[in-house]
């Protein structure tokens, strides 16, 4: 076999490779487990859990954009008793570490589902989303201040000893001082971007597609602005930074290592081929063997490291 | 049938054939063993149109008919995605995650059935056809068109159903008027086992009222922009009694009786 | 002809139609008359214009991404004296408003350029760009924060009563703050958006393609983004808002019309179709003659006006 | 010639060929009348292969031959827009922006021309090298590839240049080692009156540099990564002794003399 070590770490996490899923694209990982074989992943991250069941945004909720898509979910999910119920338990049977992404409308919610999640030995790491623009309360809201960020990171990190990931909005005006608000907080990692804040209106009805007017921006067209955050973000703070946006193979995904980013996730590319993943861990394996790199963690922010 | 979800897969396709069949709609045909193999009715395949790439996901199209390692799709041009697969010619490449979604379900014992399409509502009518004549289910067949010239598959569905009335909004074939109007007539006077029916959700949604009236069971197969086509996205969502259910995989055929029509999705604000 | 009503107000200035050309991707005009009849056009929008000569970023100054590319130009321009004694002359010879994207590195600069434009007959509307993203000193660094965007605009309104635009940077956390403040100060009309800030790193050399790193991104791309906040601003201010990012035809003209622009400019896409400003003029009289609309104005906002 | 430059216009262009002619390079031939009838020498042509819409910027190519209405781009592929361009077949259409650029100028009284070509730098060099025969210039040819199956264009320069010299970097054909020794020897040789350089920038920089040390005259064909084509955008920006020119209307050819090497576009910062 290959002789690429292609191990990373997150926080506690060691994972087998850098890649992962984007939360809200992959279901509970149950959904791709006919193309999938998880174990070859670093980490199946699922979607959006919250506290009590939520019932998400009225449809439709996606549209296509150039190069992309505008999604406008809404976080629909059965709360996190049912998850502990239903896919934790299938997940825990597969050999794959399990990141949670935690919801919320305030930050005693959030702080409810990690307090929740702790006790699940089957959960590895808690992705806390303060970044989601499809709901009107909690969500974005608390992923554009840094005191609502850090309120959210410190009532989570108060309730658990898991690995915590905290996931940035990319609509703010500086980046690194979100990042650095979370770190400061006892955030073990980042992950970015959530979705860019965009709109579509139909020409027919003269009326935004979506019924909320805006939703999440993703795939390949946000991919330049999802590059340089991380670029920022992994200069800027000493955690580990997730990148993700618009990921559709290994060189993608090599130019977000290089910006810095020690792990990465695949979102929208999953809905156009569900291997994709797969997919970008053996070609990132295959790019490291190419070019004679002998850890996958020397590509880690080589674009601006010194020599 | 379709009891037992076949596997999807992805399956590389080929084209053999890409032609008009009537005004604004045409047939694909692709080379797809597995999925040709595996296919039941009412389910569809997650098609990537692959040489143009302006547009990025997947387009859902039912499978219109499977037979010797191919499928057939009858589709209409409306955008972007089926523009690009109206420019597709013999040998193109292309490739379809399938077969996916529950189809129709045939009930025990069922003797008469009535199929009732309206416009593309045809498409995913053919395999169904053709499997109820298999079984010997005697078939009534109420489609509906604006006009004669965008009646679909009417050789198919003339050889295999019993009878089949036409309706037309011009009046240039059959009766001048809705198919809501055959529907009716046929659910008073030759009472059906169950009724099945596909074409645009309001068409469809007063099918579903008159069969509640008359207490015959009915299937609706529901359109939803889809992202993944497998369950994953949330973004086929279906209002049913039973709370939410995504038409990728709980659909996109449902009972009728247990859709919540004109309620999709959650509130506002996603609370 | 047309039945339509196609003109338009900015300010002080009545446009024969809402279609104009995007600073930086028309020169100044004269690249592109053997393509275009400038007359037909609302209104010419200049390249960046500065006080002294700016020698603009080092090579290569773009690079393609999905659906969008990275400028570095750097604002590249000979300065105001040349641009008065060259391009300016040109263009006050064809039948069309001209209007001067000005530029500079300190509040004080701004000022002075649009002093000396101030007596140019031929200059009908002044925008301030205090949205670039490609400069190290001024550009975007006054277009995201209130206090900068009021000085600079504070300092142009003082020495011009020309028509005074200001164009917005996308790269905030909340643009409609920046879009009042800018208002506040006696701005006429708001444009927006300049491009998102992005960076691709080539995974073959392992550095950015950009020689500085950071670019700005345009294109078919960040058209939801631009649409976006486009509804947002016009809801929030009530001076004109002309539109842009992404269009490339005359119904992406009518998407920003819809979503609240008086006006909408093109940019990227007349490097791929040099003719796409008449086109985009040309079809939205016919989009608006299809749907019986008597006059353009009466596109502005309808996605969020009450009838 | 080039002094009357032929104004630009978008021609849309039909596919007539496009086939390999050497390792990794392929020639396309476009039915392009009004581009074929109004390009000179050295410019070039912004080329939309427009089937292919993942990505949205044109591309330039050098004519390398104009004749009977049609052009022919000789192109290496490289990346998204020379891969797309290479499944282009027979009747495809696509759209160019051409003629465009300032191409080779022959100074009066020219007598004897020294050619050199690297690589794709044979690509500008066909029209030019039929300009000078034409007009009875003695044109010698050096000519260099990585390997024999890379050197492109041999029939039309063996048929036309008095000399057509190579050099291979692997020996394969003609002398082991870079054109540049070539260049050398020629330049001490036989002193031309002129000296016209294509092909990697290193490589026109060298050649420069022994014109300079020599003497003669040379122009060189820069690349720059364009977006507009047509003098707008400030791209594709060269760096002259007379300031920033932009190689799409002052160039794609420069005097070699006027050009500051490795200094191409402002200073950091854009102060
Ligand atoms: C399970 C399923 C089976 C289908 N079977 C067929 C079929 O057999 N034949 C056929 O012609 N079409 C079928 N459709 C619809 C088909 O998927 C769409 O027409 C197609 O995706 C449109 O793609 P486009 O790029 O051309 O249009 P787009 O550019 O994506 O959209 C054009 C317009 O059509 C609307 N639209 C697109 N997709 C849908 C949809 N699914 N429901 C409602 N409105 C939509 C859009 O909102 C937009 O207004 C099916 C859809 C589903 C979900
Ligand atoms: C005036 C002019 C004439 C040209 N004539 C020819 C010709 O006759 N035959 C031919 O094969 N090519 C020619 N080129 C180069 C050609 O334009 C590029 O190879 C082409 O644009 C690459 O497109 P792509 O989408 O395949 O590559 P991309 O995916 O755009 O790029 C692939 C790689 O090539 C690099 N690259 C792309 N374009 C250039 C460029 N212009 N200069 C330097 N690096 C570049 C990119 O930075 C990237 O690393 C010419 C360029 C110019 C400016
Ligand atoms: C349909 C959809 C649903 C999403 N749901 C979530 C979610 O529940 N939680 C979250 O943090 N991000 C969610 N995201 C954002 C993605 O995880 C990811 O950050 C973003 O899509 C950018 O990556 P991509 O371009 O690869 O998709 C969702 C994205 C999409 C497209
Ligand atoms: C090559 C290039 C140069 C630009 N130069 C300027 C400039 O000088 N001043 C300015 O305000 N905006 C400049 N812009 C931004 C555009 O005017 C416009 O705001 C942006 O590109 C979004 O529109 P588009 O997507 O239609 O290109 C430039 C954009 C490009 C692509
Ligand atoms: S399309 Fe993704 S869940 Fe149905
Ligand atoms: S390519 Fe736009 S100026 Fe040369």
């Amino acid at each position: 076999m290959s002789t690429v070590d292609m191990r990373v770490r997150v926080g506690a996490l060691e994972l087998r490779n850098p890649v992962m899923t984007a939360s809200g694209t992959f279901g509970s990982g149950r959904e791709y487990a006919d193309f999938v074989d998880l174990s070859r992943l670093g980490a199946v991250v699922t979607k959006g859990v919250s506290f009590e069941p939520w019932a998400g945004n009225p449809s439709p909720r996606i549209v296509e954009t150039p190069s992309g898509m505008l999604n406008s979910i809404g976080l629909q999910n059965p709360g996190v008793e049912a998850f502990c119920a239903g896919d934790l338990p299938w997940l825990a049977q597969r050999d794959v570490p399990v990141i949670v992404n935690v919801v919320g409308h305030r930050a005693d919610e959030y702080a409810a589902v990690a307090e929740r999640l702790d006790s699940e030995q089957a959960v590895h790491a808690l992705e806390v989303n303060i970044s989601c623009p499809n709901v009107d309360a909690g969500g974005m809201a608390f992923g554009t201040t840094c005191p609502a960020a850090a309120d959210v990171v410190r009532s989570v990190r108060a309730v658990t000893s898991k690995t915590l990931i905290v996931k940035l909005s990319p609509n703010v005006t500086d980046v690194t001082e979100i990042a650095r608000a979370v770190e400061a907080e006892g955030a073990d990692a980042v992950s970015l971007i959530n979705t860019l804040l965009g709109m579509v209106i139909d020409t027919r009805t003269f009326k935004p597609v979506l019924p909320r007017g805006v939703g999440g921006l993703s795939g390949p067209a946000v991919r330049p602005v999802a590059v340089r955050m991380v670029w920022q973000v992994a200069q800027a703070v000493s955690i580990p930074v997730i990148g993700m946006g618009g990921i559709t193979c290994a060189n993608d995904a090599a130019e977000f290592m290089l910006a810095g980013a020690s792990a990465v996730a695949v979102g929208t590319a999953n809905f156009i081929d569900p291997t994709t993943t797969v997919g970008v861990a053996e070609g990132l394996e295959r790019f490291c063997a190419a070019r004679g790199i002998g850890r996958v963690t020397d590509l880690v922010g080589a674009a601006w490291k010194k020599q | 049938m379709c009891t037992e979800v076949p596997t999807p897969a992805i399956e590389p396709v080929v084209v053999v054939s890409n032609e008009r069949v009537a005004e604004g709609v045409s047939r694909i045909v692709l080379d797809a063993p597995r999925t040709a193999g595996a296919v039941e009715p009412g389910q569809f395949v997650h098609l990537r149109i692959s040489r143009h790439a302006d547009f990025i996901l997947r387009r859902p199209f039912s499978v219109h008919r499977a037979r010797d390692g191919r499928i057939e799709i009858l589709y209409q041009v409306v955008g972007l995605g089926t523009r690009a697969l109206e420019d597709a010619v013999r040998d193109d490449v292309m490739d379809v995650i399938g077969p996916l979604g529950h189809g129709w379900r045939v009930p025990d014992g069922t003797k008469r059935a009535l199929v009732v399409a309206g416009g593309l509502g045809a498409a995913p009518m053919g395999m169904l056809v053709e499997r109820l004549a298999e079984r010997g289910i005697e078939v009534t067949l109420a489609q509906g068109a604006p006009s004669a010239g965008r009646l679909l598959a009417r050789e198919l569905f003339d050889n295999l159903c019993s009878r089949a009335i036409v309706a037309t909004d011009d009046g240039s074939a059959g009766l001048c008027g809705f198919v809501t109007v055959l529907s009716a007539e046929q659910l008073g006077r030759d009472r059906p086992d169950v009724v099945y029916v596909c074409g645009p959700e309001p068409m469809q949604r007063i099918v579903a009222d008159q069969c509640a009236g008359a207490g015959v069971p009915c299937q609706v197969s529901l359109e939803r922009l889809m992202g993944c086509g497998i369950g994953a996205c949330l973004s086929c969502v279906v209002t049913t009694r039973n709370g939410l259910k995504r038409a990728c995989v709980d659909g996109p055929v449902f009972d009728a009786a247990d859709v919540v029509w004109d309620a999709d999705g959650g509130q506002e604000g996603g609370r």
